[in-house]
């Protein structure tokens, strides 16, 4: 504190020539935080690769099913048998053998058969975002000529599928369920945050009361009871729907309460006073003085809660409270593979967790990162 | 209307006309306890406050932290909405009744909305007093804008001529206020209550924050423009050598009440209030050569939840008597133009400075 | 205090009624019930008596009854200790918790000892030597604890286990010790299985509170009165612990009661499905589930009223720790 | 006592301070000199940011990061205080010891005890009154034996840790000092049970329970009313006469220093540009700082209607780029082109116990 005192007389004044806008000090000091815009980078690239071209990405679609039930990643070789190197990847093919004394399913590979994984290749077709039709996929075997051979680089499911493939598409619903929910979070919590705060009296007691109940419900039993109450006939999108809305319906009341307790302090600081004075409306007050001193903060809280929403759709699909299986999400995807069974026979689908962990991880670095940057409190 | 105004000042000129007159004014807050947030007591920050302010002088507003002089300042354009009282104003917009005061106490939102144009305020907080995302040509302009003025070609002109006016450039416009030291920051804010020209500045401890250099360069600015604009002001401030500098008339605040109102130089060298006696003792001179006896007020300032009965002042009084335990002293004009709330004001000789 | 106290506790039955109340509405909810989904089963497997058994059934849990009298009998009933009965098991709800809510106050209690005997120091130093290597160090893993659900761990401590170390590492209990009355063996037992779930909330439970205490103290050592402590000749340990760390670890409080307990509990809770360890949260999963209404009723009370013990503890240690709170 | 009353006890010399920030160097304090005497009271004065409490901070060693000490030295004229060896003296240079040792330790509040500008948040708000005062006595245990010595013998339990009781005894008797009233029921309150000017009062009872040799008060009552002030200052006026303690007293209140200093230091952007006695200084300024900062300050009971204040133009320069020359230069109506932007002033004696740092006079 003592150091503030020697450096901020009149320094920053003269040593900019371009004036800075707040939100140009918010980058410029985010992009010198290295972890930070990593976790940005990574973000981006998820939702990028996820959400709009997962049936790229992938080598296969997703409902592509195969004879290879259960089969694990399949092995990438640069050198073959006689020892030769090739600058092309391949695989061999897969032959199954059914152990009939314990029934198990084995793979082994047939060295004889040697398939290049070759990059933009076509394949099933598909219609990226929902209208340009495709067959190209990043990388596959040749499926044209050699229809036997398939390429699996983390296994494949029950049926058969790629099981990167599945994990690819799961992505699009978990990452998006994080985001819509968020933002339908903001608005609520925000809405009726500053309405609490900033009118107080009988609406900010009924707010307020209602913030308490649901802070008194424990959140993922309430998310259960809520998610369980989901009818079964109902169609996937529907209960997609449903599910977004629980999430943010339970989250909102947090963010409703740190918004009022800001509203409730910047309506006393000076420069909303004297606006006040000036004749200033109470909407404009609002919307010009008091919301955009509450952005920051609740950038930074939003950030940081789109990974809980993400784990509470995975943790409630992976309970069988979520969505279910005609739908692919990671919650949906972990149901298969977190049994003491599958991680016996299939461990291959534990790959669904890295995704997860990576996911969260990179909110939780961008998020602490926008908090130094945003500085929502004010101490620098 | 206007012309005949203008003679009348000009005749008047031996004594300004009244431009605001504050009478009764309380503002209490309540004090809520428990689940039910119910009133267990009221914090009366002001109690029942009574002054005037001429035409085109500066009344000074001084008292120690918790005399509810800021509290005054800001429940005379019903920033706080008091709880009880008048505030009358001579408005050029609004016309009043009889003597041409119009109450502001009760008026309709829109006409409220008329008056902000002529009652302004300056903040002390230079950090605080200035919304963090906007530019000084938002910020000055914002109540331009708020009266319906769109920004423009215009509008930007007299945006560049208030700042030049209280010694900024015009290339300042575009910046952030957090571009600026804090002397240039209370200057924006000056620039801010001066943008709808209007006629009583309140002052809010305008200079408290600032560096001693910084500080006179802002009074003779405030100086300067009161020249220049015709301007009133109502300045309030805990510096008593400030306040004295910059004021036509001193009024002393103690615990949510006025204690003495004076012409600032009578205030000074002769003041009937014990409490403003002591003040004055109690100021550090910067002078080493003035030894005096200092008059020492024990104990602190009187808890404005809970004040003492009788005179607020009596147990830190050296003068009080029975009487001041038990009445509460009425503010009283003793000599012309002077007031002040004390039974033994007439037989007290005290010493100023 | 005391009245503090009871007002609390009030309070907190006020809640409870709402919060069992709502949850009844909810179970009550999606169409059918639970004897629409067993006669469902009975006819799937021929059962020719089914309509008359689910009559039977019927009658004997009150459900041919209107919702308001269902839930207020149960309610009544809950007051005198008799939480009704499951229908999935056929055995009366009080029997099947009453271990698995002491286990899970165990566990809880575990949990939060080890999460605050590890990032309190961590904390403290990451502070204290802001910037140094050690400070990266607990940094990066912190935030990988934070990032890392607990029950995507456990699924990963599992796989660990079956893969590596070819061991079962799920329940609290070894098979001879389950149905066995308590006994020093039996304690021994628990605790030797007790270490995994208290390992993964140590990894997932301390990242996010080592980071909170970090700059909680970062905050407070910038405070005058550190510097004043300081002034006044103290040493260095002194200072940091009597002074600063007094004063920061009071937010911790706070958040122990609004965040942390609640999320030992619930996150705790799906830790114990993938370790099947016997707490409440499987079995309430399970009757949610199943719509077994008297059984999730009870659950979500019991974790309900962990909470706002929880809270209320929370509270009272934060008006004993800062004489600046008064409870009134 | 033998030994002479206002000899020196602190000799900065040439002293440096540096804050290494990501945007530069800061020198908070450059090549400041003073000399501190027993029993006398110093007054720094100077505007915000001019390193006056850096100076502070320096003496008891206590520069926060990431500022440090890069230049000059603190001597400290150190006399033992009445433990058996009570005639060794001792001299030692502050700025070279361990700042987190054992010896200044012993130094801080106990021998050169520390006020701070906030009494507000200067003490731990989870202490009563009487720990705070417990916690430096119990430290520095020699002095109870002072305080508390007539009743035990002073002899034999010269090193003897103090008992819970005389220690709160000592804390009681030390806020009834500092004017605190009914101090048996303060004693168990807590700061926030305290009004700030009672809190300024706790504190400087706790500088003062150990009778430092010297106080360093950083702007004491520049948080305070003034009947506070006026309160606060008499106090201390008080016991530096009982105690023979040197004060460093740092403000920028001119009425507060002409009042309480014998000899002042003005600073201005980490240098000190003219010093001497209280009276020289006030009656017959010869830096244009000191001088502008003189007139600048509107005067209580010496109103003339409409008069201007002699303001400093300009502002405080950015302390990263700071002038050439002298570094008051650009705000100087003195300003002798090629000459102040140039050349780095000398000091100057011009007077007895009066000199200057400007090229006006060299």
């Amino acid at each position: 504190m003592t150091v503030v005192e020697q450096t901020t007389p009149a320094a920053p004044a003269k040593q900019k020539q371009v004036s800075q806008s707040y939100w140009a000090l918010v980058w410029w000091k985010f992009k010198r935080n290295r972890i930070a815009v990593l976790g940005g980078i990574l973000l981006l690239s998820f939702y990028f690769g996820f959400v709009f071209i997962p049936e790229f990405l992938s080598p296969y679609e997703l409902n592509h099913t195969s004879d290879f039930v259960e089969a694990p990643p399949t092995k990438l070789h640069f050198i073959d048998t006689e020892g030769k190197f090739h600058l092309q990847p391949f695989v061999y093919g897969m032959e199954r053998k059914l152990d009939f004394k314990t029934r198990a399913r084995t793979y082994v590979e047939d060295t004889t058969r040697m398939y290049p994984i070759s990059l933009f290749i076509h394949g099933d077709e598909y219609k990226l975002l929902g209208f340009i039709p495709s067959d190209l996929h990043l990388y596959g075997v040749d499926q044209k000529a050699n229809p036997e051979a398939i390429v699996l680089i983390m296994g494949a499911d029950a049926l058969g599928r790629d099981w990167f493939t599945r994990i690819l598409y799961g992505g699009r619903l978990s990452l998006m369920i994080g985001l819509i929910g968020q933002v339908m979070t903001i608005i609520f919590g925000m809405t009726l945050g500053v309405m609490s705060g900033y009118y107080g009296g009988m609406i900010d007691q009924v707010i307020q009361r209602t913030t308490e109940f649901l802070n008194a419900f424990p959140d993922i039993p309430l998310f259960m009871a809520l998610a369980a109450a989901i009818p079964t006939f109902w169609s996937p999108i529907a209960v997609y729907f449903m599910l977004t809305i629980i999430l943010s319906f339970v989250r909102w009341g947090g963010l409703a309460r740190q918004v009022r307790g800001l509203i409730l302090s910047l309506r006393e600081r000076e420069y909303v006073l004297a606006a006040k004075s000036a004749g200033a409306s109470d909407a404009r007050i609002m919307f010009r003085h008091l919301l955009p001193g509450t952005m920051s903060h609740v950038i930074v809280i939003a950030t940081l809660a789109i990974p809980g929403m993400i784990l509470s759709e995975t943790a409630l699909s992976w309970l069988g409270l979520g969505l279910r299986a005609p739908l692919t999400s990671w919650g949906v995807l972990l149901q298969d593979a977190a049994t003491v069974r599958a991680i016996h026979t299939t461990p291959w689908e534990l790959w669904t967790v890295p995704f997860i962990l990576v996911t969260i991880l990179a909110y939780n670095m961008l998020g602490d990162g926008l908090r130094d940057a945003l500085d929502p409190y004010g101490t620098r | 209307m206007a012309p005949d105004m203008q003679t009348q000042t000009t005749e008047a000129k031996a004594k300004p006309r009244n431009l605001l007159e504050v009478k009764g004014l309380k503002k209490y807050f309540p004090i809520q306890k428990g689940l039910l947030r119910k009133t267990v007591g009221y914090v009366k920050a002001v109690d029942d406050v009574n002054f005037f302010v001429r035409e085109g002088e500066t009344l000074g507003l001084v008292g120690e932290s918790g005399c509810g002089k800021s509290t005054a300042g800001r429940s005379i354009i019903r920033l706080y909405e008091p709880t009880a009282g008048d505030v009358l104003f001579r408005s050029r917009h609004l016309g009043g009744e009889g003597n041409g005061l119009i109450n502001l106490m009760g008026l309709p939102p829109d006409k409220m909305k008329t008056i902000r144009k002529e009652i302004s305020m300056v903040f002390q907080d230079p950090i605080n007093s200035l919304n963090p995302r906007m530019t000084v040509s938002d910020i000055v302009g914002e109540p331009m804008f708020i009266h319906g003025q769109r920004m423009g070609p215009e509008t930007e002109a007299v945006i560049v001529n208030l700042l030049e006016r209280v010694g900024l450039r015009p290339d300042h416009l575009r910046r952030y206020p957090h571009e600026f030291s804090g002397g240039q920051r209370q200057r924006i804010g000056i620039a801010r209550a001066l943008s709808l020209n209007p006629q009583l500045v309140i002052c809010d401890e305008p200079v408290s924050a600032l560096d001693v250099s910084i500080q006179a360069q802002t009074l003779n600015l405030l100086q300067d423009l009161q020249q220049d604009f015709n301007l009133s002001y109502i300045f309030v401030a805990h510096d008593l050598s400030v306040v004295q500098h910059i004021s036509d008339r001193v009024a002393v605040m103690y615990v949510g009440k006025v204690a003495e109102i004076a012409d600032a130089e009578e205030l000074y060298s002769a003041p009937l209030h014990p409490y403003t006696e002591a003040l004055l003792s109690a100021v550090p001179k910067a002078d080493p050569l003035y030894k005096s006896d200092r008059i020492v007020m024990q104990g602190d300032v009187a808890d404005p939840s809970n004040p003492p009965s009788g005179c607020y002042f009596h147990p830190r009084c050296r003068y009080a008597q029975e009487v001041c335990k038990l009445k509460n002293p009425e503010l009283r004009e003793l000599k012309p133009d002077h007031f002040v709330a004390c039974h033994r004001a007439e037989e007290l000789k005290l010493e100023g400075i | 205090m005391v009245n503090y106290i009871i007002r609390r506790i009030l309070y907190a039955v006020i809640m409870i009624v709402l919060v069992s109340f709502v949850s009844f509405v909810i179970i009550k909810l999606p169409p059918g019930d639970f004897l629409t989904q067993k006669l469902a089963q009975l006819r799937a497997r021929g059962d020719r008596s089914a309509e008359g058994q689910i009559e039977t059934y019927r009658k004997r849990y009150n459900l041919d009854k209107p919702f308001m009298w269902q839930y207020s009998t149960w309610a009544w009933n809950f007051i005198q200790g008799d939480f009704g009965e499951s229908f999935e098991y056929e055995r009366p709800v009080s029997e099947m918790l009453g271990e698995r809510v002491t286990m899970t106050i165990i566990l809880s209690v575990a949990t939060l000892i080890v999460v605050w005997i590890l990032a309190i120091p961590l904390g403290v130093y990451s502070a204290v030597k802001q910037y140094s290597m050690g400070d990266q160090i607990i940094t990066t893993i912190s935030f990988l604890g934070l990032g890392m659900p607990g029950f995507l761990l456990a699924l990963l401590v599992l796989y660990f286990a079956i893969t590596v170390l070819n061991v079962e590492a799920t329940g609290l209990f070894s098979k001879d010790y389950i149905d066995a009355p308590w006994s020093w063996a039996r304690v021994g037992d628990l605790i030797n299985h007790l270490w995994i779930p208290a390992f993964i909330s140590a990894v997932t439970g301390t990242g996010g509170l080592t980071r909170i205490m970090r700059g909680n103290l970062l905050d407070t050592l910038g405070q005058p009165f550190v510097e004043a402590a300081r002034a006044r000749g103290l040493a260095n340990g002194t200072v940091i612990w009597k002074h600063a760390v007094r004063i920061a670890i009071n937010p911790l409080i706070v958040i122990l009661g609004s965040e942390a307990i609640p999320g030992i509990i619930t996150g705790g809770g799906l830790v114990s499905i993938v370790l099947n360890l016997p707490t409440i949260t499987p079995l309430f999963v399970d009757s949610l589930r199943k719509l077994d209404m008297y059984m999730a009723g009870t659950c979500i009370v019991f974790i309900t009223m962990l909470l706002l013990v929880g809270n209320l503890l929370a509270d009272l240690a934060l008006a004993w720790a800062d004489p600046r709170i008064r409870l009134d | 006592m033998s030994k002479p009353l206002h000899d020196p006890l602190i000799e900065v010399k040439d002293l440096r301070v540096e804050f290494d920030v990501r945007a530069g160097i800061v020198k908070a304090v450059d090549g400041l000199t003073l000399t501190i005497h027993r029993g006398k009271t110093l007054g720094v004065i100077g505007e915000s940011g001019c390193g006056k409490s850096m100076t502070a901070r320096a003496i008891l060693n206590m520069i926060p990061k990431p500022g440090k000490i890069t230049n000059g030295e603190i001597i400290y004229h150190r006399r033992m205080k009445n433990s058996l060896e009570s005639q060794v003296d001792d001299i030692i240079d502050l700025t070279k010891v361990d700042p987190d040792g054992k010896v200044i330790r012993q130094i801080r509040g106990g021998e050169i005890g520390m006020i701070f500008q906030e009494p507000m948040s200067s003490l731990t708000p989870v202490y009563t009154a009487g720990v705070h005062i417990n916690e430096a006595v119990s430290l520095h245990h020699l002095v109870p034996l002072q305080k508390v010595g007539d009743q035990i013998g002073e002899q034999v339990q010269a090193h003897r840790k103090v008992t819970k009781e005389e220690s709160r005894v000592i804390a009681i008797d030390m806020l009834r000092r500092v004017g605190i009233p009914k101090p048996e029921e303060r004693v168990d309150n807590y700061p926030h049970q305290l009004s700030g000017g009672q809190r300024q009062r706790v504190m400087i009872a706790v500088a003062l329970s150990c009778e430092p040799a010297m106080l360093i008060a950083d702007e004491p009552t520049t948080a305070l009313d003034v009947s506070i002030e006026a309160q606060i200052l008499d106090i201390m006026r008080d016991l530096q006469q009982s105690a023979n303690m040197a004060i460093m007293f740092i403000t920028h209140n001119l009425g507060v220093i002409a009042s309480m200093a014998e000899e002042i230091v003005v600073m201005y952007m980490g240098k000190a540009v003219e010093q001497g006695k209280v009276l020289e200084i006030f009656q017959n300024p010869k830096h244009p700082y000191t001088q502008a900062l003189l007139r600048s300050i509107p005067k209580l009971g010496k109103k003339k209607t409409g008069e201007r204040l002699a303001s400093i133009t300009g502002m405080v320069p950015d302390p990263f780029n700071l002038p050439t020359g002298c570094v008051f230069h650009p705000r100087c109506p003195m300003f002798m082109a090629g000459k102040c932007d140039k050349i780095a002033p000398q000091w100057k004696k011009v007077g007895e116990d009066h000199s200057v740092s400007c090229l006006l006079y060299e």
